[in-house]
């Protein structure tokens, strides 16, 4: 490819190396063959790999996960698509109870290389249950793995490393960028590690760590605050089960202060598994207490008030001048808690 | 040795003609001018309704919409043959059935304009809202039935989906219970021929839809549609057979969508043009009105003023919905919990700065 | 106008009565002494192990069991059928059909015995392990017979589940996958009439449960599940349809479950004892038995003989299973992930402490 | 009752006085009717009550959820069980895009009076999917309420206060401690405020923060602290969603050192929610990091090896252990960090 693409597109050609690398890729689910998914995720697969290998099934996403865990058991790679994420809470019996399970359960005997693919996150001005962030509730579960890319390359790269691992992954997709830019991006093949942070932007001052459709946001926030002559780090979690605390830690324990970033809600939130994390490691290291800028602990309202439940720069930068303001105290605090 | 333990059969109930013109002999009320012209003004201003909010969306005035063409009778019938007291559990497509029921035609307009307001609407105080991810009502629909037939209480309850929605788990298991405990449950499958761009038969391999009834040991009747004479006949003796605690029943009503799935969608890609044009044939706007025309019940003035009052009320309830303006930002917190808790206080405030600005 | 427009019937198969004689012609096969007297064989071990791990759980070292009293006949019958390559998707009643596929005994003693090791068995390399969450399996089936189907192989998968599994939303939409994609996928039903405590009425108002194969429009048996002979004729046809190409079958397998639901269970609770004496007079040894005796295939010193040999494999199983020590505590993390993720290996250590004490 | 009862029948006392105060409470579940339910919580009631208010239903758990938001909407108590926590995951859709959301999307002019019961928990040998603890996957929707009783009395009277509530509660029992103390609890009805942690122990060193069946460890624990002259408060968080941090920071602000406990995974578990909101809140009142005591992140083992997956006394104790180790080198770390 020599023409810059989108998210989306990046999503599109990873499939398409996949079914064209290993005959036993298979994808199905809702619209995805002749219409090419309600996204265009697929758009053209079917028509170029055939109807039995990018297949439209009947309406249920529980059936979707069970199929797919069947097939996976017997070593096909079923690659799924859920439609929104707020679909997906009928598979997640499968995901749990099995997917996440088989090669536990049968000490390796079996296996269940599959992906669910799904859209996730809010901002699109989507009907109800279409910008849900639940990716919490499945970074949850042992045995399961999460993945959610953030840009046009990191898509391709962490699909194809989905698709070719042998446990299974849940790719979520962030719908609200899946057209925000274009990059160049080669179909190389070559697979991105899914079990690793990304380090986009370098810096001493502070770590923005974040995930998906924030990213962007947290990019513009670093840019801003590039301009104040505050110089943060800016992490892509990448993957969200397992977490790359390597990294993580490495990137807090040189700045020293911390803001985590994600659009769900706070409470329960993967953003309260990195503070704890980050907490626990970094005592007596941390210039600042762990910030996090979420979503609202409600339910996500219709689109009409949807901009007041996610976060954005501003409220990034806020949550950044508390981390920077809490800094110069410390020491004082500190003493003063004894 | 084989003996035969169960037979059944299923039948498809019709009485016009796709041109209007009857069958077979017809029930004595079709006859008369009513209830027949007030289904047919009903079916215009749906039509004209969904036009119009399909114009908003075109014009970023409305999000994402999903059009009723091709359902209106289904939804009309159903709306006059239901009592104030039975209750409605609707799908997504049920807008002129809700209005029916008293929702008024603002509010529509506001729930697909992304407002939650547009569930709040008094002229329909049991009844469900809309609910999205698909076949979940259906078994809202069974408990509703439950509370009705523990309370005595002499009632249906209306459920209707897609012909998507009988693929999924809830479907079967709202029947089955339906089934087990008897309940006043009419459950009515629009059979549009697709769910989104997947068409019937890779939906289910049965010949029918009626017969998932079979799997819950219910009564199952397939109608046409289109026809609001049949609709009327089988819709009627369901929601009387259910209120006299005959139990619950499964209707099958054959359509076509005639539009895209929803504004979102282009059916362009993966329909054929000429199944398109073909169903168009069966248009139930057409067909009641080439009945009534041939009874001398409508003619062309008729059609006009009746086009002209729907377009009237159609412009007020566009004028009150663009009108409205939106909702507090604390609304997002006040319906969360019978009472807010206290620690979501300060993220009231949170809400309001984000988003740019105060409300 | 009303017109049918979907007819069936469905049909019980029986060839024995309760006492061992014939209701009828019999098939050519039948009176042969094979596959009869491994039939009754088998169904002679199943018994006899299944005493004996219900006194295992009864004297604490076994956990909770759940006995396959009463199913032995659909068990055999299947497993004998089943070729190698055929897939099986079992519910946790199917101990002697998992021991028929190659799974040691010693591991079906180590699975209820709480060791994961249960599942890793050599013998059903292809086979999934019990599903314990109720009729999740039936999606695996669908999904092991699409991959078949895939792959061009002709084998059919069969799936076990019982009457209460088929209320759960997974079994119709399992039927419907493989009605539309048309799976080489034989699903049994072992309506052995209660699902722990709730009866067979209590569960669906259906009539047959075969019947739920019509909502997926695929074929639908009634089979006497205490009728090897019967067993052996609709099986044996849905396999060769499947194998074949010709698509999936639902068999429900009429049985009783003799025992308590599990050991955990204390039927007497919510059984009639009438109920559970009346069912013995349809105990499927004592039926084959009988017919064997009759046709003098089997008589009280092959009995004894037979009973003997059980006894000796299950004392040894039963010895290997308690000699076996349980698996080091890092095989919790081993098998988790294909490789174990750096942030977990300091939990290894942590679980080895946990419990108190090394191992 | 003059008897002192279990926590099972303290259950079973607070379901019959709903059911005896309220004609509009309604209980339904697989096997609750004759058999009185796998575990007996419901023994006797549908005798006393009438099988047309304990009813046994279809083996169906997303039909249980799903009915008993359609009958809530009308009004009806239905409090409904699901036989163990590892079967909740078919009700989850319900759960999350219903019953959470009734009131909300409808402005107040439905709601959702269900109680949803469920034991939870391991340590009872029992098979696989039988020992779950996904409470933090209940614990993170909006809208839901979570709670989980500890002793007799807090069950009898929590699970008053659900049923009472005109909010969707998930009330999760430990079914390890089902029978594992006995005392005097009187049938009064009164309930209990579902939103309020107990402080079941005043301590100035230390807060041993925890719920369900991992309370008695704590207890023993603290007992076995007391004899080393370690003074710590035990706080049973009783309610998940929403979590009574008032009570909490409260408690931290005074010891300066907490320790959580749950049998949960620690990944994502709602321990790593409290620790996030520990330190956000007490930055610089810390003595040492907030620890966490946890199940590990692995699929629970088949039973033989549970044991090994579960925390107990000695682990709460080791981490009790480094809490106060490090709050000593605390004022040194904080200030080589600056
Ligand atoms: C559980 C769930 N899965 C997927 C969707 C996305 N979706 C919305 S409508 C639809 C098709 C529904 O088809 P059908 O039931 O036939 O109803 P129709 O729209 O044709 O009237 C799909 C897949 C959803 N809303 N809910
Ligand atoms: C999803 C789920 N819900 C509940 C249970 C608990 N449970 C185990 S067996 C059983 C009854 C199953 O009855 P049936 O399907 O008839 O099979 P049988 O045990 O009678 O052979 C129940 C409710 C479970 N294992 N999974
Ligand atoms: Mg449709
Ligand atoms: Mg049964």
């Amino acid at each position: 490819m020599n023409e810059p693409i989108c998210l989306l597109e990046a999503v599109n050609l990873a499939l398409a190396r996949a079914l064209d690398d290993d005959p036993e890729v298979i994808l199905f689910g809702e619209d995805i063959g002749h219409n090419g998914g309600v996204f265009r995720a697929t758009d053209g697969l079917a028509k170029r790999f055939g109807a039995h290998r990018v297949v439209d099934t009947p309406l249920a996403e529980n059936m979707i996960a069970g199929t797919a865990v069947g097939m996976a058991s017997q070593g096909i790679r079923a690659v799924v698509e859920i439609q929104f994420m707020g679909f997906i809470f009928p598979a997640l019996e499968q995901l749990i109870a099995h997917a996440a399970r088989l090669r536990h359960r049968t000490r390796g005997r079996l296996s269940c290389p599959m992906v669910l693919r799904a859209p996730y996150g809010g901002g699109i001005h989507a009907p109800e249950h279409h910008s849900e962030s639940t990716e919490a509730l499945l970074a949850h579960i042992p045995g399961l793995r999460v993945v959610i890319p953030s840009s046009p390359a990191r898509a391709y790269g962490l699909l194809l490393g989905a698709i070719r691992c042998d446990d299974p992954v849940i790719f979520l997709e962030p719908k609200r960028i899946y057209r925000a830019s274009r990059t160049l991006v080669e179909d190389s093949g070559a697979a991105l590690p899914i079990d690793r942070c990304f380090t986009l932007r370098e810096g001493a001052d502070l770590s923005l760590i974040s995930y998906g459709a924030m990213i962007p946001e947290c990019l513009a926030a670093a840019d801003n605050l590039a301009e104040r002559g505050i110089d943060s780090e800016v992490i892509d979690v990448a993957s969200l089960n397992p977490i790359d605390y390597d990294t993580l830690l490495a990137s807090v324990s040189k700045t020293g202060r911390a803001v985590i970033v994600h659009e769900a809600p706070g409470k329960g939130g993967v953003g309260a598994d990195i503070s704890a994390v980050l907490n626990e490691q970094l005592w007596g290291q941390m210039r600042a207490p762990v910030m996090r800028v979420t979503g609202l602990d409600t339910v996500m309202p219709y689109y009409r008030n949807e901009q007041h439940y996610l976060p954005g720069v501003s409220d990034i930068l806020d949550a950044v001048d508390k981390s920077l303001e809490a800094g110069r105290n410390e020491i004082l605090q500190a003493t003063g808690s004894g | 040795m084989r003996e035969a333990v169960f037979k059944t059969e299923i039948s498809l109930t019709r009485y016009l003609r796709a041109d209007g013109k009857p069958l077979d002999e017809l029930p004595g009320w079709s006859h008369e001018p009513e209830p027949l012209t007030s289904y047919y003004r009903w079916m215009v201003l749906a039509r004209q309704f969904d036009q119009k909010a399909v114009a908003l969306q075109r014009t970023g005035q409305l999000g994402t919409y999903p059009s009723s063409l091709g359902a209106e009778a289904i939804d009309v019938v159903t709306g006059h043959l239901m009592s104030h007291e039975d209750i409605l559990v609707p799908y997504y497509r049920d807008h002129v059935l809700q209005m029916i029921r008293g929702t008024p035609m603002r509010d529509v307009l506001l729930y697909w304009g992304g407002d939650e307001r547009g569930n709040a609407g008094v002229g329909m105080a049991r009844d469900l809202p809309n609910a999205v991810p698909i076949a979940t009502q259906t078994l809202h629909a069974a408990g509703v039935a439950a509370s009705l037939k523990y309370r005595h209480q002499p009632h249906a309850v209306v459920c209707l989906c897609g012909d998507g929605a009988t693929s999924k788990g809830d479907f079967a298991e709202a029947l089955n219970l339906a089934g087990v405990w008897h309940l006043p449950l009419v459950m009515i499958v629009n059979n549009n021929q697709w769910a989104i761009s997947v068409p019937r038969h890779m939906q289910c391999a049965a010949p029918t839809l009626a017969q998932k009834a079979l799997a819950a040991g219910i009564p199952a009747e397939q109608v046409d549609g289109n026809d609001p004479i049949a609709l009327h006949e089988v819709i009627g003796h369901a929601l009387q057979r259910a209120r006299a605690g005959k139990g619950p029943c499964l209707i099958e009503a054959l359509s076509y969508r005639l539009s895209d799935h929803t504004t979102a969608d282009d059916a362009s890609r993966y329909r054929a043009p000429d199944q398109l044009k073909e169903a168009w044939q069966n248009d139930p706007l057409r067909r009641l009105r080439q009945y009534l025309v041939d009874l001398g019940y409508w003619d062309e003035s008729r059609e006009r003023q009746c086009l002209d009052e729907a377009q009237q009320q159609i412009q007020q309830a566009v004028e009150d919905y663009l009108a409205t303006p939106p909702e507090p930002v604390e609304s997002m917190f006040e319906y969360l919990y019978a009472e807010l808790p206290e620690q979501l206080r300060t993220q009231i405030e949170m809400a309001r700065v984000r988003g740019g600005g105060d409300l």
